[in-house]
């Protein structure tokens, strides 16, 4: 690095994208010395992943080139990428899940035209990485039946094997805990120190400031600055990712929690494969409290919501809502749920939330479409609907004003709006609430958590999952960790850090007390 | 964003009529092909269309076929499911047609039987349509396939029956009797005779005012009621449907019966309208015809009535075109179809990207 | 002026038998009058009626309509144009301007029946039908009784292709039928099933066995194999008609053609003469005439819908 | 007995030799990822393109080679609709269907002015019954010469081809890189992608395997099976092959065996005509006719196993965030 006369192992010069009316990176320059971990951040939508795609070469860029180890490269597709040494770690895994790690592993890299010769080298060279880089895996397991942090090793795996030098982690830390995640860092470390050169994206600062050596920061499709991990901290990354100064804690009072509006005892719940996705959780929730559930996504925090707003019918327990028992045999749909009161922000607004083909004001009545007030005898009332529309367009200053407009033409925090307006001003008594602020940027983030407290402070029950660890911290009076289906602890919000939560979410917390004790 | 600057008009208008004119050109060739002047094909099958009262007739009275089954496709296809079936629904339809006017016949007047046929046109084909929609709703079977599968066990189906139970005794064929007249849909020319007009004589019946009145409840129905509301909800986004608590696996089921009643119409132009009596394959390609045409009329009442018309032209036209110059067959107009069904539909984003991004470009290009 | 006209079936001109015979005569007279006929080949029923409607409206007349199917049709359409004349072959319409020409393809069927008797050293021969309808079904009893005639022992397997129309055109199930057939001992097939038959003369061709043909002279088809074929002269009535029209001499009424009348017979040209022997051509001369003659009754099934003789 | 159980497996074999053709086609497509209810097409377009070949140039080779010709052709076309453009697979695969269903009949009578028919073919032109060695000789010999002459020997060559080609296809799919790749396409797509592999390419080859296998099928049945072009000739091949493929779940053993259950059911079906079961009386033909479908259907609903099919079937490929 001090030696200036060592090329850069890969070097970005004015990348372009577009995709239609977005441009997606504007322009982009990026210089990584060899054997660095180099952290990308930015905020949703900044076009980090569109970026290395491109280094991948998944998307071509418009225009621009990429250098590695000082030569140009013309990378049009993988296939080049992989030539030119670069593997790529996506933040959705690329695995097909009902072939071996194997196979998995050898895709693309097959070593002839049958499938035995390359078989056996795979193997022996599996073998070799694993025992390098303590990256140790049952090559013959099939791939949908290994835990997120497995599959994850397949891919790094993947890339090794194909001989990457330059590896690319795109939000890697997303699926896991904490302390696996520290575990993940600790083999990039061992990675740089072979050579490898590894760019990492996070949205997690703390990762940033323990793991890398330099840090770009990324916004609207722009590379706005290059530091120094030594000689920056996280309120100064903050405020580079958003452009202004950012307040990271919410106001509020202390919670007088009341009467319990909605209890759950034992639920569980199985998939469509079989498998338990709930086991036996119990929950009670308090008027005038936030009840904040964490736990790495995908432990069964989404199948929690999605039984409790009588989405997916539950298999074993009950809830007690309203006066009303709700079991297996007796169940209630979302709609009957709704009519007695329970309000639901799911996790996905594109997925779940909205009819993205919608006009707004149909979208802004999805699930309150049957009640007299949007309807006639026979046919809908579309001056109610819009007029209703207008009215909270106003009041939640949705931009823009339009109840016409396409739903998918609203950006991500006013399609957040629409939403939380809709099920707010239906004056519930629980609002479930899920990832409220995912992809939604700073300055919509503040006023969408005030709105929340606010509902909690009129004496509301709300429960809120997500899995950003600060959003709950900040908001919940109380916490519930859920680990593989089940609820592994619950803490006040007080006495809640991110090591004891990141031990329970990692269900690893008791064992780690005892070793304490002892 | 990127919707919002393309004009309405370039989706609904452009895009599709340029996918017909390459579909059209296409069909040209073919005719080149087999050592015909296309132009003057083109005047024979235009003439032949619309060019004289009875001409005119004609068209129409394929056009009902298309309507009926092109509806039958494009609801089912607004609540997300392809319904492939409309070819054994609009089959079994036309049976429960036959079974009415058989039985009552003799002893009931017009003005019964007209209802009790219409409404067992739609028992029929709903009642086909009922088995794949509740193996889709309720067991995730593909609806594809099992509507395909249910096309051939209906066709069997039918041929049991007339063979073994409603053919007539005395003829040759596994015909039914012909019903007498107080069955018959009247004509339309013969409905408009005593107002003084005169349209040429055609097979054009009652059926088609049932084909219009269809159009605009199907209209009405989906874009217009909570039900509707429900059933464009799931076929845009099945998950948020099942947040909004509707009952997917009932919209499902209904839209499809829904779907196979209007396909089961066809019974009543066909059965009731113009063969007056129960006979084999008088579905002949129309609810397959009926994917081109919902997807031509871009799923809307008024662009499928639109594209039902082109569709009965071409049928029309080329029967025309078949008997003015006999080296051609009839034939050529399934090439017409099948084409207009690749390039409006297999290839629809073919040209869509390069349009949207035009319209974009210059709309930007504004802005500044 | 003469304005002839045709209008086949659906299973069109080229269907190798029974349309095709219609064009054979057509071709005939056409050569002979230097009088082109328009000709007319429905896709569908709804075209049938159309098409006969827009020949009678363009004054063509006669007009021939070829084959059963076409009976409802002929008969609406003959009552709206009672100037124009109309020819309905196979089937009877009774109007004043209509003339039905149908044949006695028992008698035919029994010829052959008893050719193929004679021919077959495996004592079973068998039939394959096309539709299973009662005209089928005519032969099929001819041609029991043909072949019960000369050897009272000998089996008749009897098979029907389907009960569609499609089974006037399914050459594969044809095919896989006559195998059947041979299999289970049969060694001469009469097929009278339109095009399916194509296939069933193809499978005794590859067996090596012999098949009979029908309505047309089909014994070009396979010389070697086609041991005769039972001809329906559709092409002569055709001609006919178009001759007596052209001569004012065409007469409404029901036309019956037997073996007297030339309408039915069996054939017997180059392709087949190796395979008959002059014994046996005596033979059935005498047959022939003993039919004609009342000797032999031979029992029309659509008579009373069952073949008890 | 006996005899008759040998004529109709023989039948069956011969019946069920297009099935098996068509079935695996529809299997490479599949397991790639691309729906191909277009197999019907293919198979009528073949089938005229054979016939035609073969009459005009004499030899039942070119015309083969004339259908295969023809049927990759549409898998092109297919393959340009639904990988390269994203169209929808189903309505890609309708729309070849019915462009050539109309298009063999216009051309047909154009080239040929029979109806729509090829002329009938002899000789050369088509392809005959192979007699295996010693097929004669061993005639006699209980069972397993009557087995041997009887069964085995005596079909065309098409119909040892499509038996070879289940082994073959099983050792393409599950032995060899090209059979990896499609597997994996046709459930992740995107992980082919990413590993530097051509979605596209894959799915095209895939496709162009389809359009061999259901060209030879064609061919089988105008040259081999038959003599010649009829109009529609295909009747429900293509959609009975592709319920055999789902009632085979993709998988080319199985597959075979569910060709073969419904090329005997068709077997069964030509021979019972009329036939009276004691007891049960005349059994309808419909109802034989019809198992086919009706089992296919209640595989679907789960009643009898249950049919998982390659994840990424039927979805357009697009690089987008999953
Ligand atoms: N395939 C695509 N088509 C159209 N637009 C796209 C596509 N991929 C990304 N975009 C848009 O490009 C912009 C940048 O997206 P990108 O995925 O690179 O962001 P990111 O920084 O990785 O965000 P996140 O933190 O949410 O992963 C966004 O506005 C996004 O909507
Ligand atoms: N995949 C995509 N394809 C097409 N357009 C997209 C895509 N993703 C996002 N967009 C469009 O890009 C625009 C920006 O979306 P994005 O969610 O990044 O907004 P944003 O700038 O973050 O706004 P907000 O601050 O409200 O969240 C929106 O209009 C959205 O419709
Ligand atoms: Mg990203
Ligand atoms: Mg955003």
């Amino acid at each position: 690095m001090t030696n200036n006369k060592t090329p850069y192992a890969i070097e970005l010069r004015d990348i372009s994208k577009r995709f239609g009316a977005v441009q997606a990176n504007k322009d982009i320059c990026l210089q990584v010395p060899a054997g660095t971990v180099h952290g990308i951040i930015g905020e949703n939508g900044a076009g980090k992943s569109t970026l290395m795609s491109i280094i991948y070469g998944f998307y071509e860029a418009d225009s621009g080139h990429i250098e590695v180890d000082g030569q140009i490269v013309d990378i049009r597709n993988s296939q080049d990428a992989i030539k030119a040494g670069i593997g790529m770690v996506h933040q959705h895994f690329m695995l097909v899940e009902n072939f071996t790690v194997l196979e998995n592993v050898m895709l693309g890299a097959e070593g002839g035209a049958l499938l035995q010769q390359g078989m056996d080298a795979a193997r022996a060279e599996l073998k070799r990485l694993a025992h390098e880089y303590s990256l140790d895996i049952d090559v013959d397991a099939v791939v949908e039946e290994l835990p997120v942090g497995l599959q994850q090793r397949v891919e790094i795996l993947k890339a090794l094997y194909r001989g990457a030098r330059i590896l690319i982690l795109d939000e890697p830390t997303g699926v896991l805990t904490p302390q696996e995640a520290d575990h993940l860092f600790r083999i990039l470390r061992s990675l740089t120190e072979q050579g490898v050169t590894v760019l990492l994206i996070t949205h997690k600062l703390r990762e940033i400031l323990a793991s890398t050596t330099n840090v770009s920061v990324m916004r609207q499709g722009e590379m706005v600055a290059h530091r120094e991990t030594a000689n920056t901290d996280k309120e100064e990354l903050a405020e580079l990712m958003v452009g202004k100064k950012v307040r990271l804690k919410v106001d509020k009072d202390e919670a007088t929690p009341a009467e319990v509006f909605l209890s759950a005892k034992h639920l569980s719940q199985l998939d469509s494969q079989g498998v338990k996705r709930l086991k036996d959780v119990s929950l009670e929730l308090r008027a005038g409290e936030i009840l904040g559930i964490a736990g790495v996504s995908g432990n069964g925090q989404s199948e929690l919501l999605n039984v409790l707003s009588g989405i997916t019918p539950l298999d074993e327990g009950e809830i007690q809502f309203a006066g009303q028992t709700i079991t297996a045999s007796a169940p209630k749909n979302a709609a009957e749920l709704r009519d007695l009161k329970m309000a639901h922000v799911p996790e996905d607004r594109h997925k779940m939330g909205l009819v993205t083909g919608f006009e707004a004001y149909e979208a802004a009545v999805l699930g309150y479409h049957n009640s007299d007030a949007y309807n006639g005898k026979i046919l809908m009332n579309r001056k109610a609907m819009l007029e209703e529309c207008n009215s909270r367009m106003a009041a939640w200053d949705v931009r823009p004003p339009n109840p016409h407009l396409k739903t998918a033409n609203f950006s991500g925090g006013n399609q957040q709006k629409i939403v939380i307006a809709r099920e707010v001003e239906q004056n519930p008594d629980v609002l479930l609430i899920g990832q409220p602020t995912r992809g939604v940027d700073i300055g919509a983030i503040e006023n969408i958590h005030e709105q929340i407290v606010k509902l909690r402070d009129s004496g509301k029950a709300i429960l809120l999952v997500s899995v950003e660890l600060d959003e709950i911290m900040a908001l919940s009076d109380r916490i519930l960790v859920m680990f593989d289906g089940a609820v592994v602890g619950e803490l006040d919000a007080k006495d809640a850090d991110e090591r004891t939560l990141g031990l329970m979410m990692a269900n690893a917390y008791n064992e780690d007390q005892k070793g304490a004790a002892q | 964003m990127s919707q919002a600057k393309v004009p309405v008009w370039v989706n609904v208008g452009l895009i599709p009529f340029i996918n017909i004119v390459l579909a059209f050109l296409v069909s040209g060739l073919v005719f080149v092909a087999i050592g015909q002047n296309p132009i003057e094909a083109a005047g024979y099958l235009v003439y032949g269309a619309f060019g004289y009262d009875e001409g005119v007739g004609y068209t129409l009275y394929y056009a009902t076929n298309f309507i009926f089954t092109g509806l039958a496709v494009s609801i089912a296809f607004k609540a997300g499911l392809f319904n492939i079936g409309g070819e054994g629904q609009a089959y079994i339809g036309g049976l429960g047609v036959g079974l009415v006017c058989l039985s009552l016949d003799h002893s009931m007047p017009f003005i019964v039987i007209m209802p009790l046929a219409i409404i067992a046109a739609a028992l029929f084909g709903a009642a086909w349509a009922y088995v794949p929609a509740y193996l889709q709703a309720k067991r995730g079977s593909h609806i594809v396939i099992t509507t395909i599968m249910f096309n051939f066990i209906a066709s069997s189906l039918m041929v049991y029956l007339m063979v073994n139970w409603l053919k007539e005794k005395s003829g040759m064929a596994p015909n039914s009797r012909t019903f007498e007249e107080n069955a018959w849909m009247p004509y339309l020319h013969n409905m408009l005779s005593p107002l003084g007009i005169d349209i040429g004589d055609s097979p054009l019946n009652g059926a088609f005012i049932l084909a219009l009145i269809c159009c605009v409840l199907v209209w009405a129905l989906i874009w217009h009621t909570r039900w509707g509301y429900q059933l464009r909800t799931l076929g845009t986004n099945p998950t948020a449907a099942k947040y909004a608590g509707i009952d997917t696996a009932k919209v499902t089921i209904w839209v499809m019966l829904i779907s196979g009643g209007l396909a089961g119409f066809v019974g009543i132009n066909e059965i009731m309208g113009v063969n007056h009596s129960l006979l084999l394959n008088f579905t002949a390609g129309y609810g397959f015809a009926g994917i081109a045409v919902s997807l031509m009329g871009r799923n809307h009442p008024i662009g499928i009535v639109l594209a039902a018309v082109l569709f009965g032209a071409l049928y029309q036209g080329g029967a025309e075109l078949a008997f003015e110059i006999p080296t051609i067959t009839p034939e050529v107009v399934v090439v017409i179809q099948g084409l207009v069904i690749l390039f409006s539909g297999a290839l629809e984003h073919m040209f869509k990207g390069r349009i949207e991004g035009f319209f974009i470009r210059r709309a930007a290009a504004q802005e500044k | 002026a003469d304005k002839p006209a045709v209008v086949y079936d659906q299973a069109g001109k080229f269907d190798k038998s029974f349309n095709e015979g219609v064009y054979d005569g057509i071709m005939k007279y056409t050569k002979e009058s230097g009088v082109k006929v328009r000709e007319f080949e429905p896709k569908n029923e709804a075209q049938v009626e159309q098409g006969l409607r827009r020949l009678a409206k363009r004054g063509y007349s006669p007009i021939v309509a070829v084959g059963f199917t076409m009976t409802s049709s002929v008969q609406k359409v003959a009552k709206d144009f009672p100037n124009i004349h109309f020819t309905l072959i196979d089937s009877v319409v009774d109007l004043p301007n209509v003339e039905s020409i149908v044949f006695k393809e028992h008698e035919g069927s029994f010829l052959v029946g008893a050719l193929a008797a004679m021919k077959s050293k495996t004592g079973t021969v068998g039939f394959i039908g096309g539709m299973d309808i009662p005209l089928v079904r005519k032969f099929g009893c001819g041609f029991e009784q043909g072949v019960k005639y000369v050897a009272p022992n000998d089996t008749v397997i009897q098979n029907m292709t389907g009960s569609t129309g499609a089974a006037f055109n399914d050459p594969t199930k044809g095919s896989e039928l006559a195998k059947s057939q041979f299999s289970q001992g049969a060694d001469v097939v009469f097929a009278a099933a339109g095009g399916t038959g194509i296939g069933v003369y193809q499978a005794a061709a590859d067996a090596g066995h012999y098949a009979i043909g029908v309505d047309s002279n089909q014994n070009h088809l396979h010389p070697g194999v086609m041991l005769s074929s039972m001809v329906k002269r559709v092409d002569q009535a055709a001609y006919n008609t178009f001759k007596e029209a052209a001569a004012g001499e065409w007469k409404p009424g029901l036309q019956v053609l037997g073996l007297a009348e030339d309408g039915v017979d069996w054939a017997l040209d180059d392709n087949n003469k190796s395979l008959v022997s002059a014994d046996m051509e005596a033979k059935l001369a005498d047959i022939k005439a003993k039919i004609i003659s009342g000797d032999i009754k031979v029992h029309d099934y659509m008579s009373d819908s069952t073949c008890n003789y | 007995m006996f005899d008759t159980l040998i004529i109709m497996l023989d039948a069956t074999l011969r019946v069920s030799t297009p099935l098996i053709l068509a079935a695996l086609a529809g299997l490479y497509a599949e397991r790639s990822g691309i729906v191909d209810i277009g197999l019907e097409g293919k198979i009528l377009g073949s089938a005229f393109a054979a016939a035609a070949g073969a009459a005009v140039f004499g030899s039942a080779w070119i015309g083969l080679a004339c259908g295969v010709l023809a049927s990759i052709v549409l898998a092109l076309i297919h393959g340009f609709a639904c990988i390269t453009h994203r169209g929808d697979h189903i309505v890609s695969g309708v729309a070849i269907n019915t462009i050539v269903a109309g298009l063999t009949v216009t051309l047909g009578l154009d080239w040929f002015g029979m109806g729509g028919q090829t002329p009938t073919l002899s000789g050369d032109q088509r392809f005959t019954e192979i007699t295996l060695p010693f097929a004669d000789a061993l005639r006699d010999v209980p069972v397993i010469g009557q087995i041997y002459s009887n069964l085995l020997s005596g079909h065309n060559i098409i119909v040892y081809l499509a038996f070879l080609m289940v082994p073959a296809t099983y050792w393409i799919i599950y032995k060899t890189r090209f059979g990896l790749r499609l597997r994996a396409v046709g459930e992740n797509p995107h992980a082919v992608d990413t590993a530097g592999i051509s979605v596209a390419w894959i799915r095209y080859r895939a496709l162009i395997v389809c359009g061999i296998l259901c060209g030879i099928a064609g061919a089988y049945l105008s040259t081999a099976h038959n003599a010649g072009f009829l109009k529609d000739m295909s009747a429900g091949k293509g959609y009975m092959a592709l319920a055999a493929l789902i009632f085979g779940k993709w998988r080319p053993v199985p597959v075979l065996f569910a060709c073969l259950l419904f090329g005997f059911l068709d077997a069964v079906a030509v021979r019972l005509q009329g036939v009276v079961i004691p007891g049960m009386g005349e059994v309808p033909v419909q109802l034989i006719e019809v198992l086919p479908y009706v089992l296919t259907v209640l595989l679907l609903a789960g009643f009898i196993g249950k049919a998982v099919a390659p994840k990424a079937v039927g979805r357009p490929y697009v690089k987008e965030r999953a």
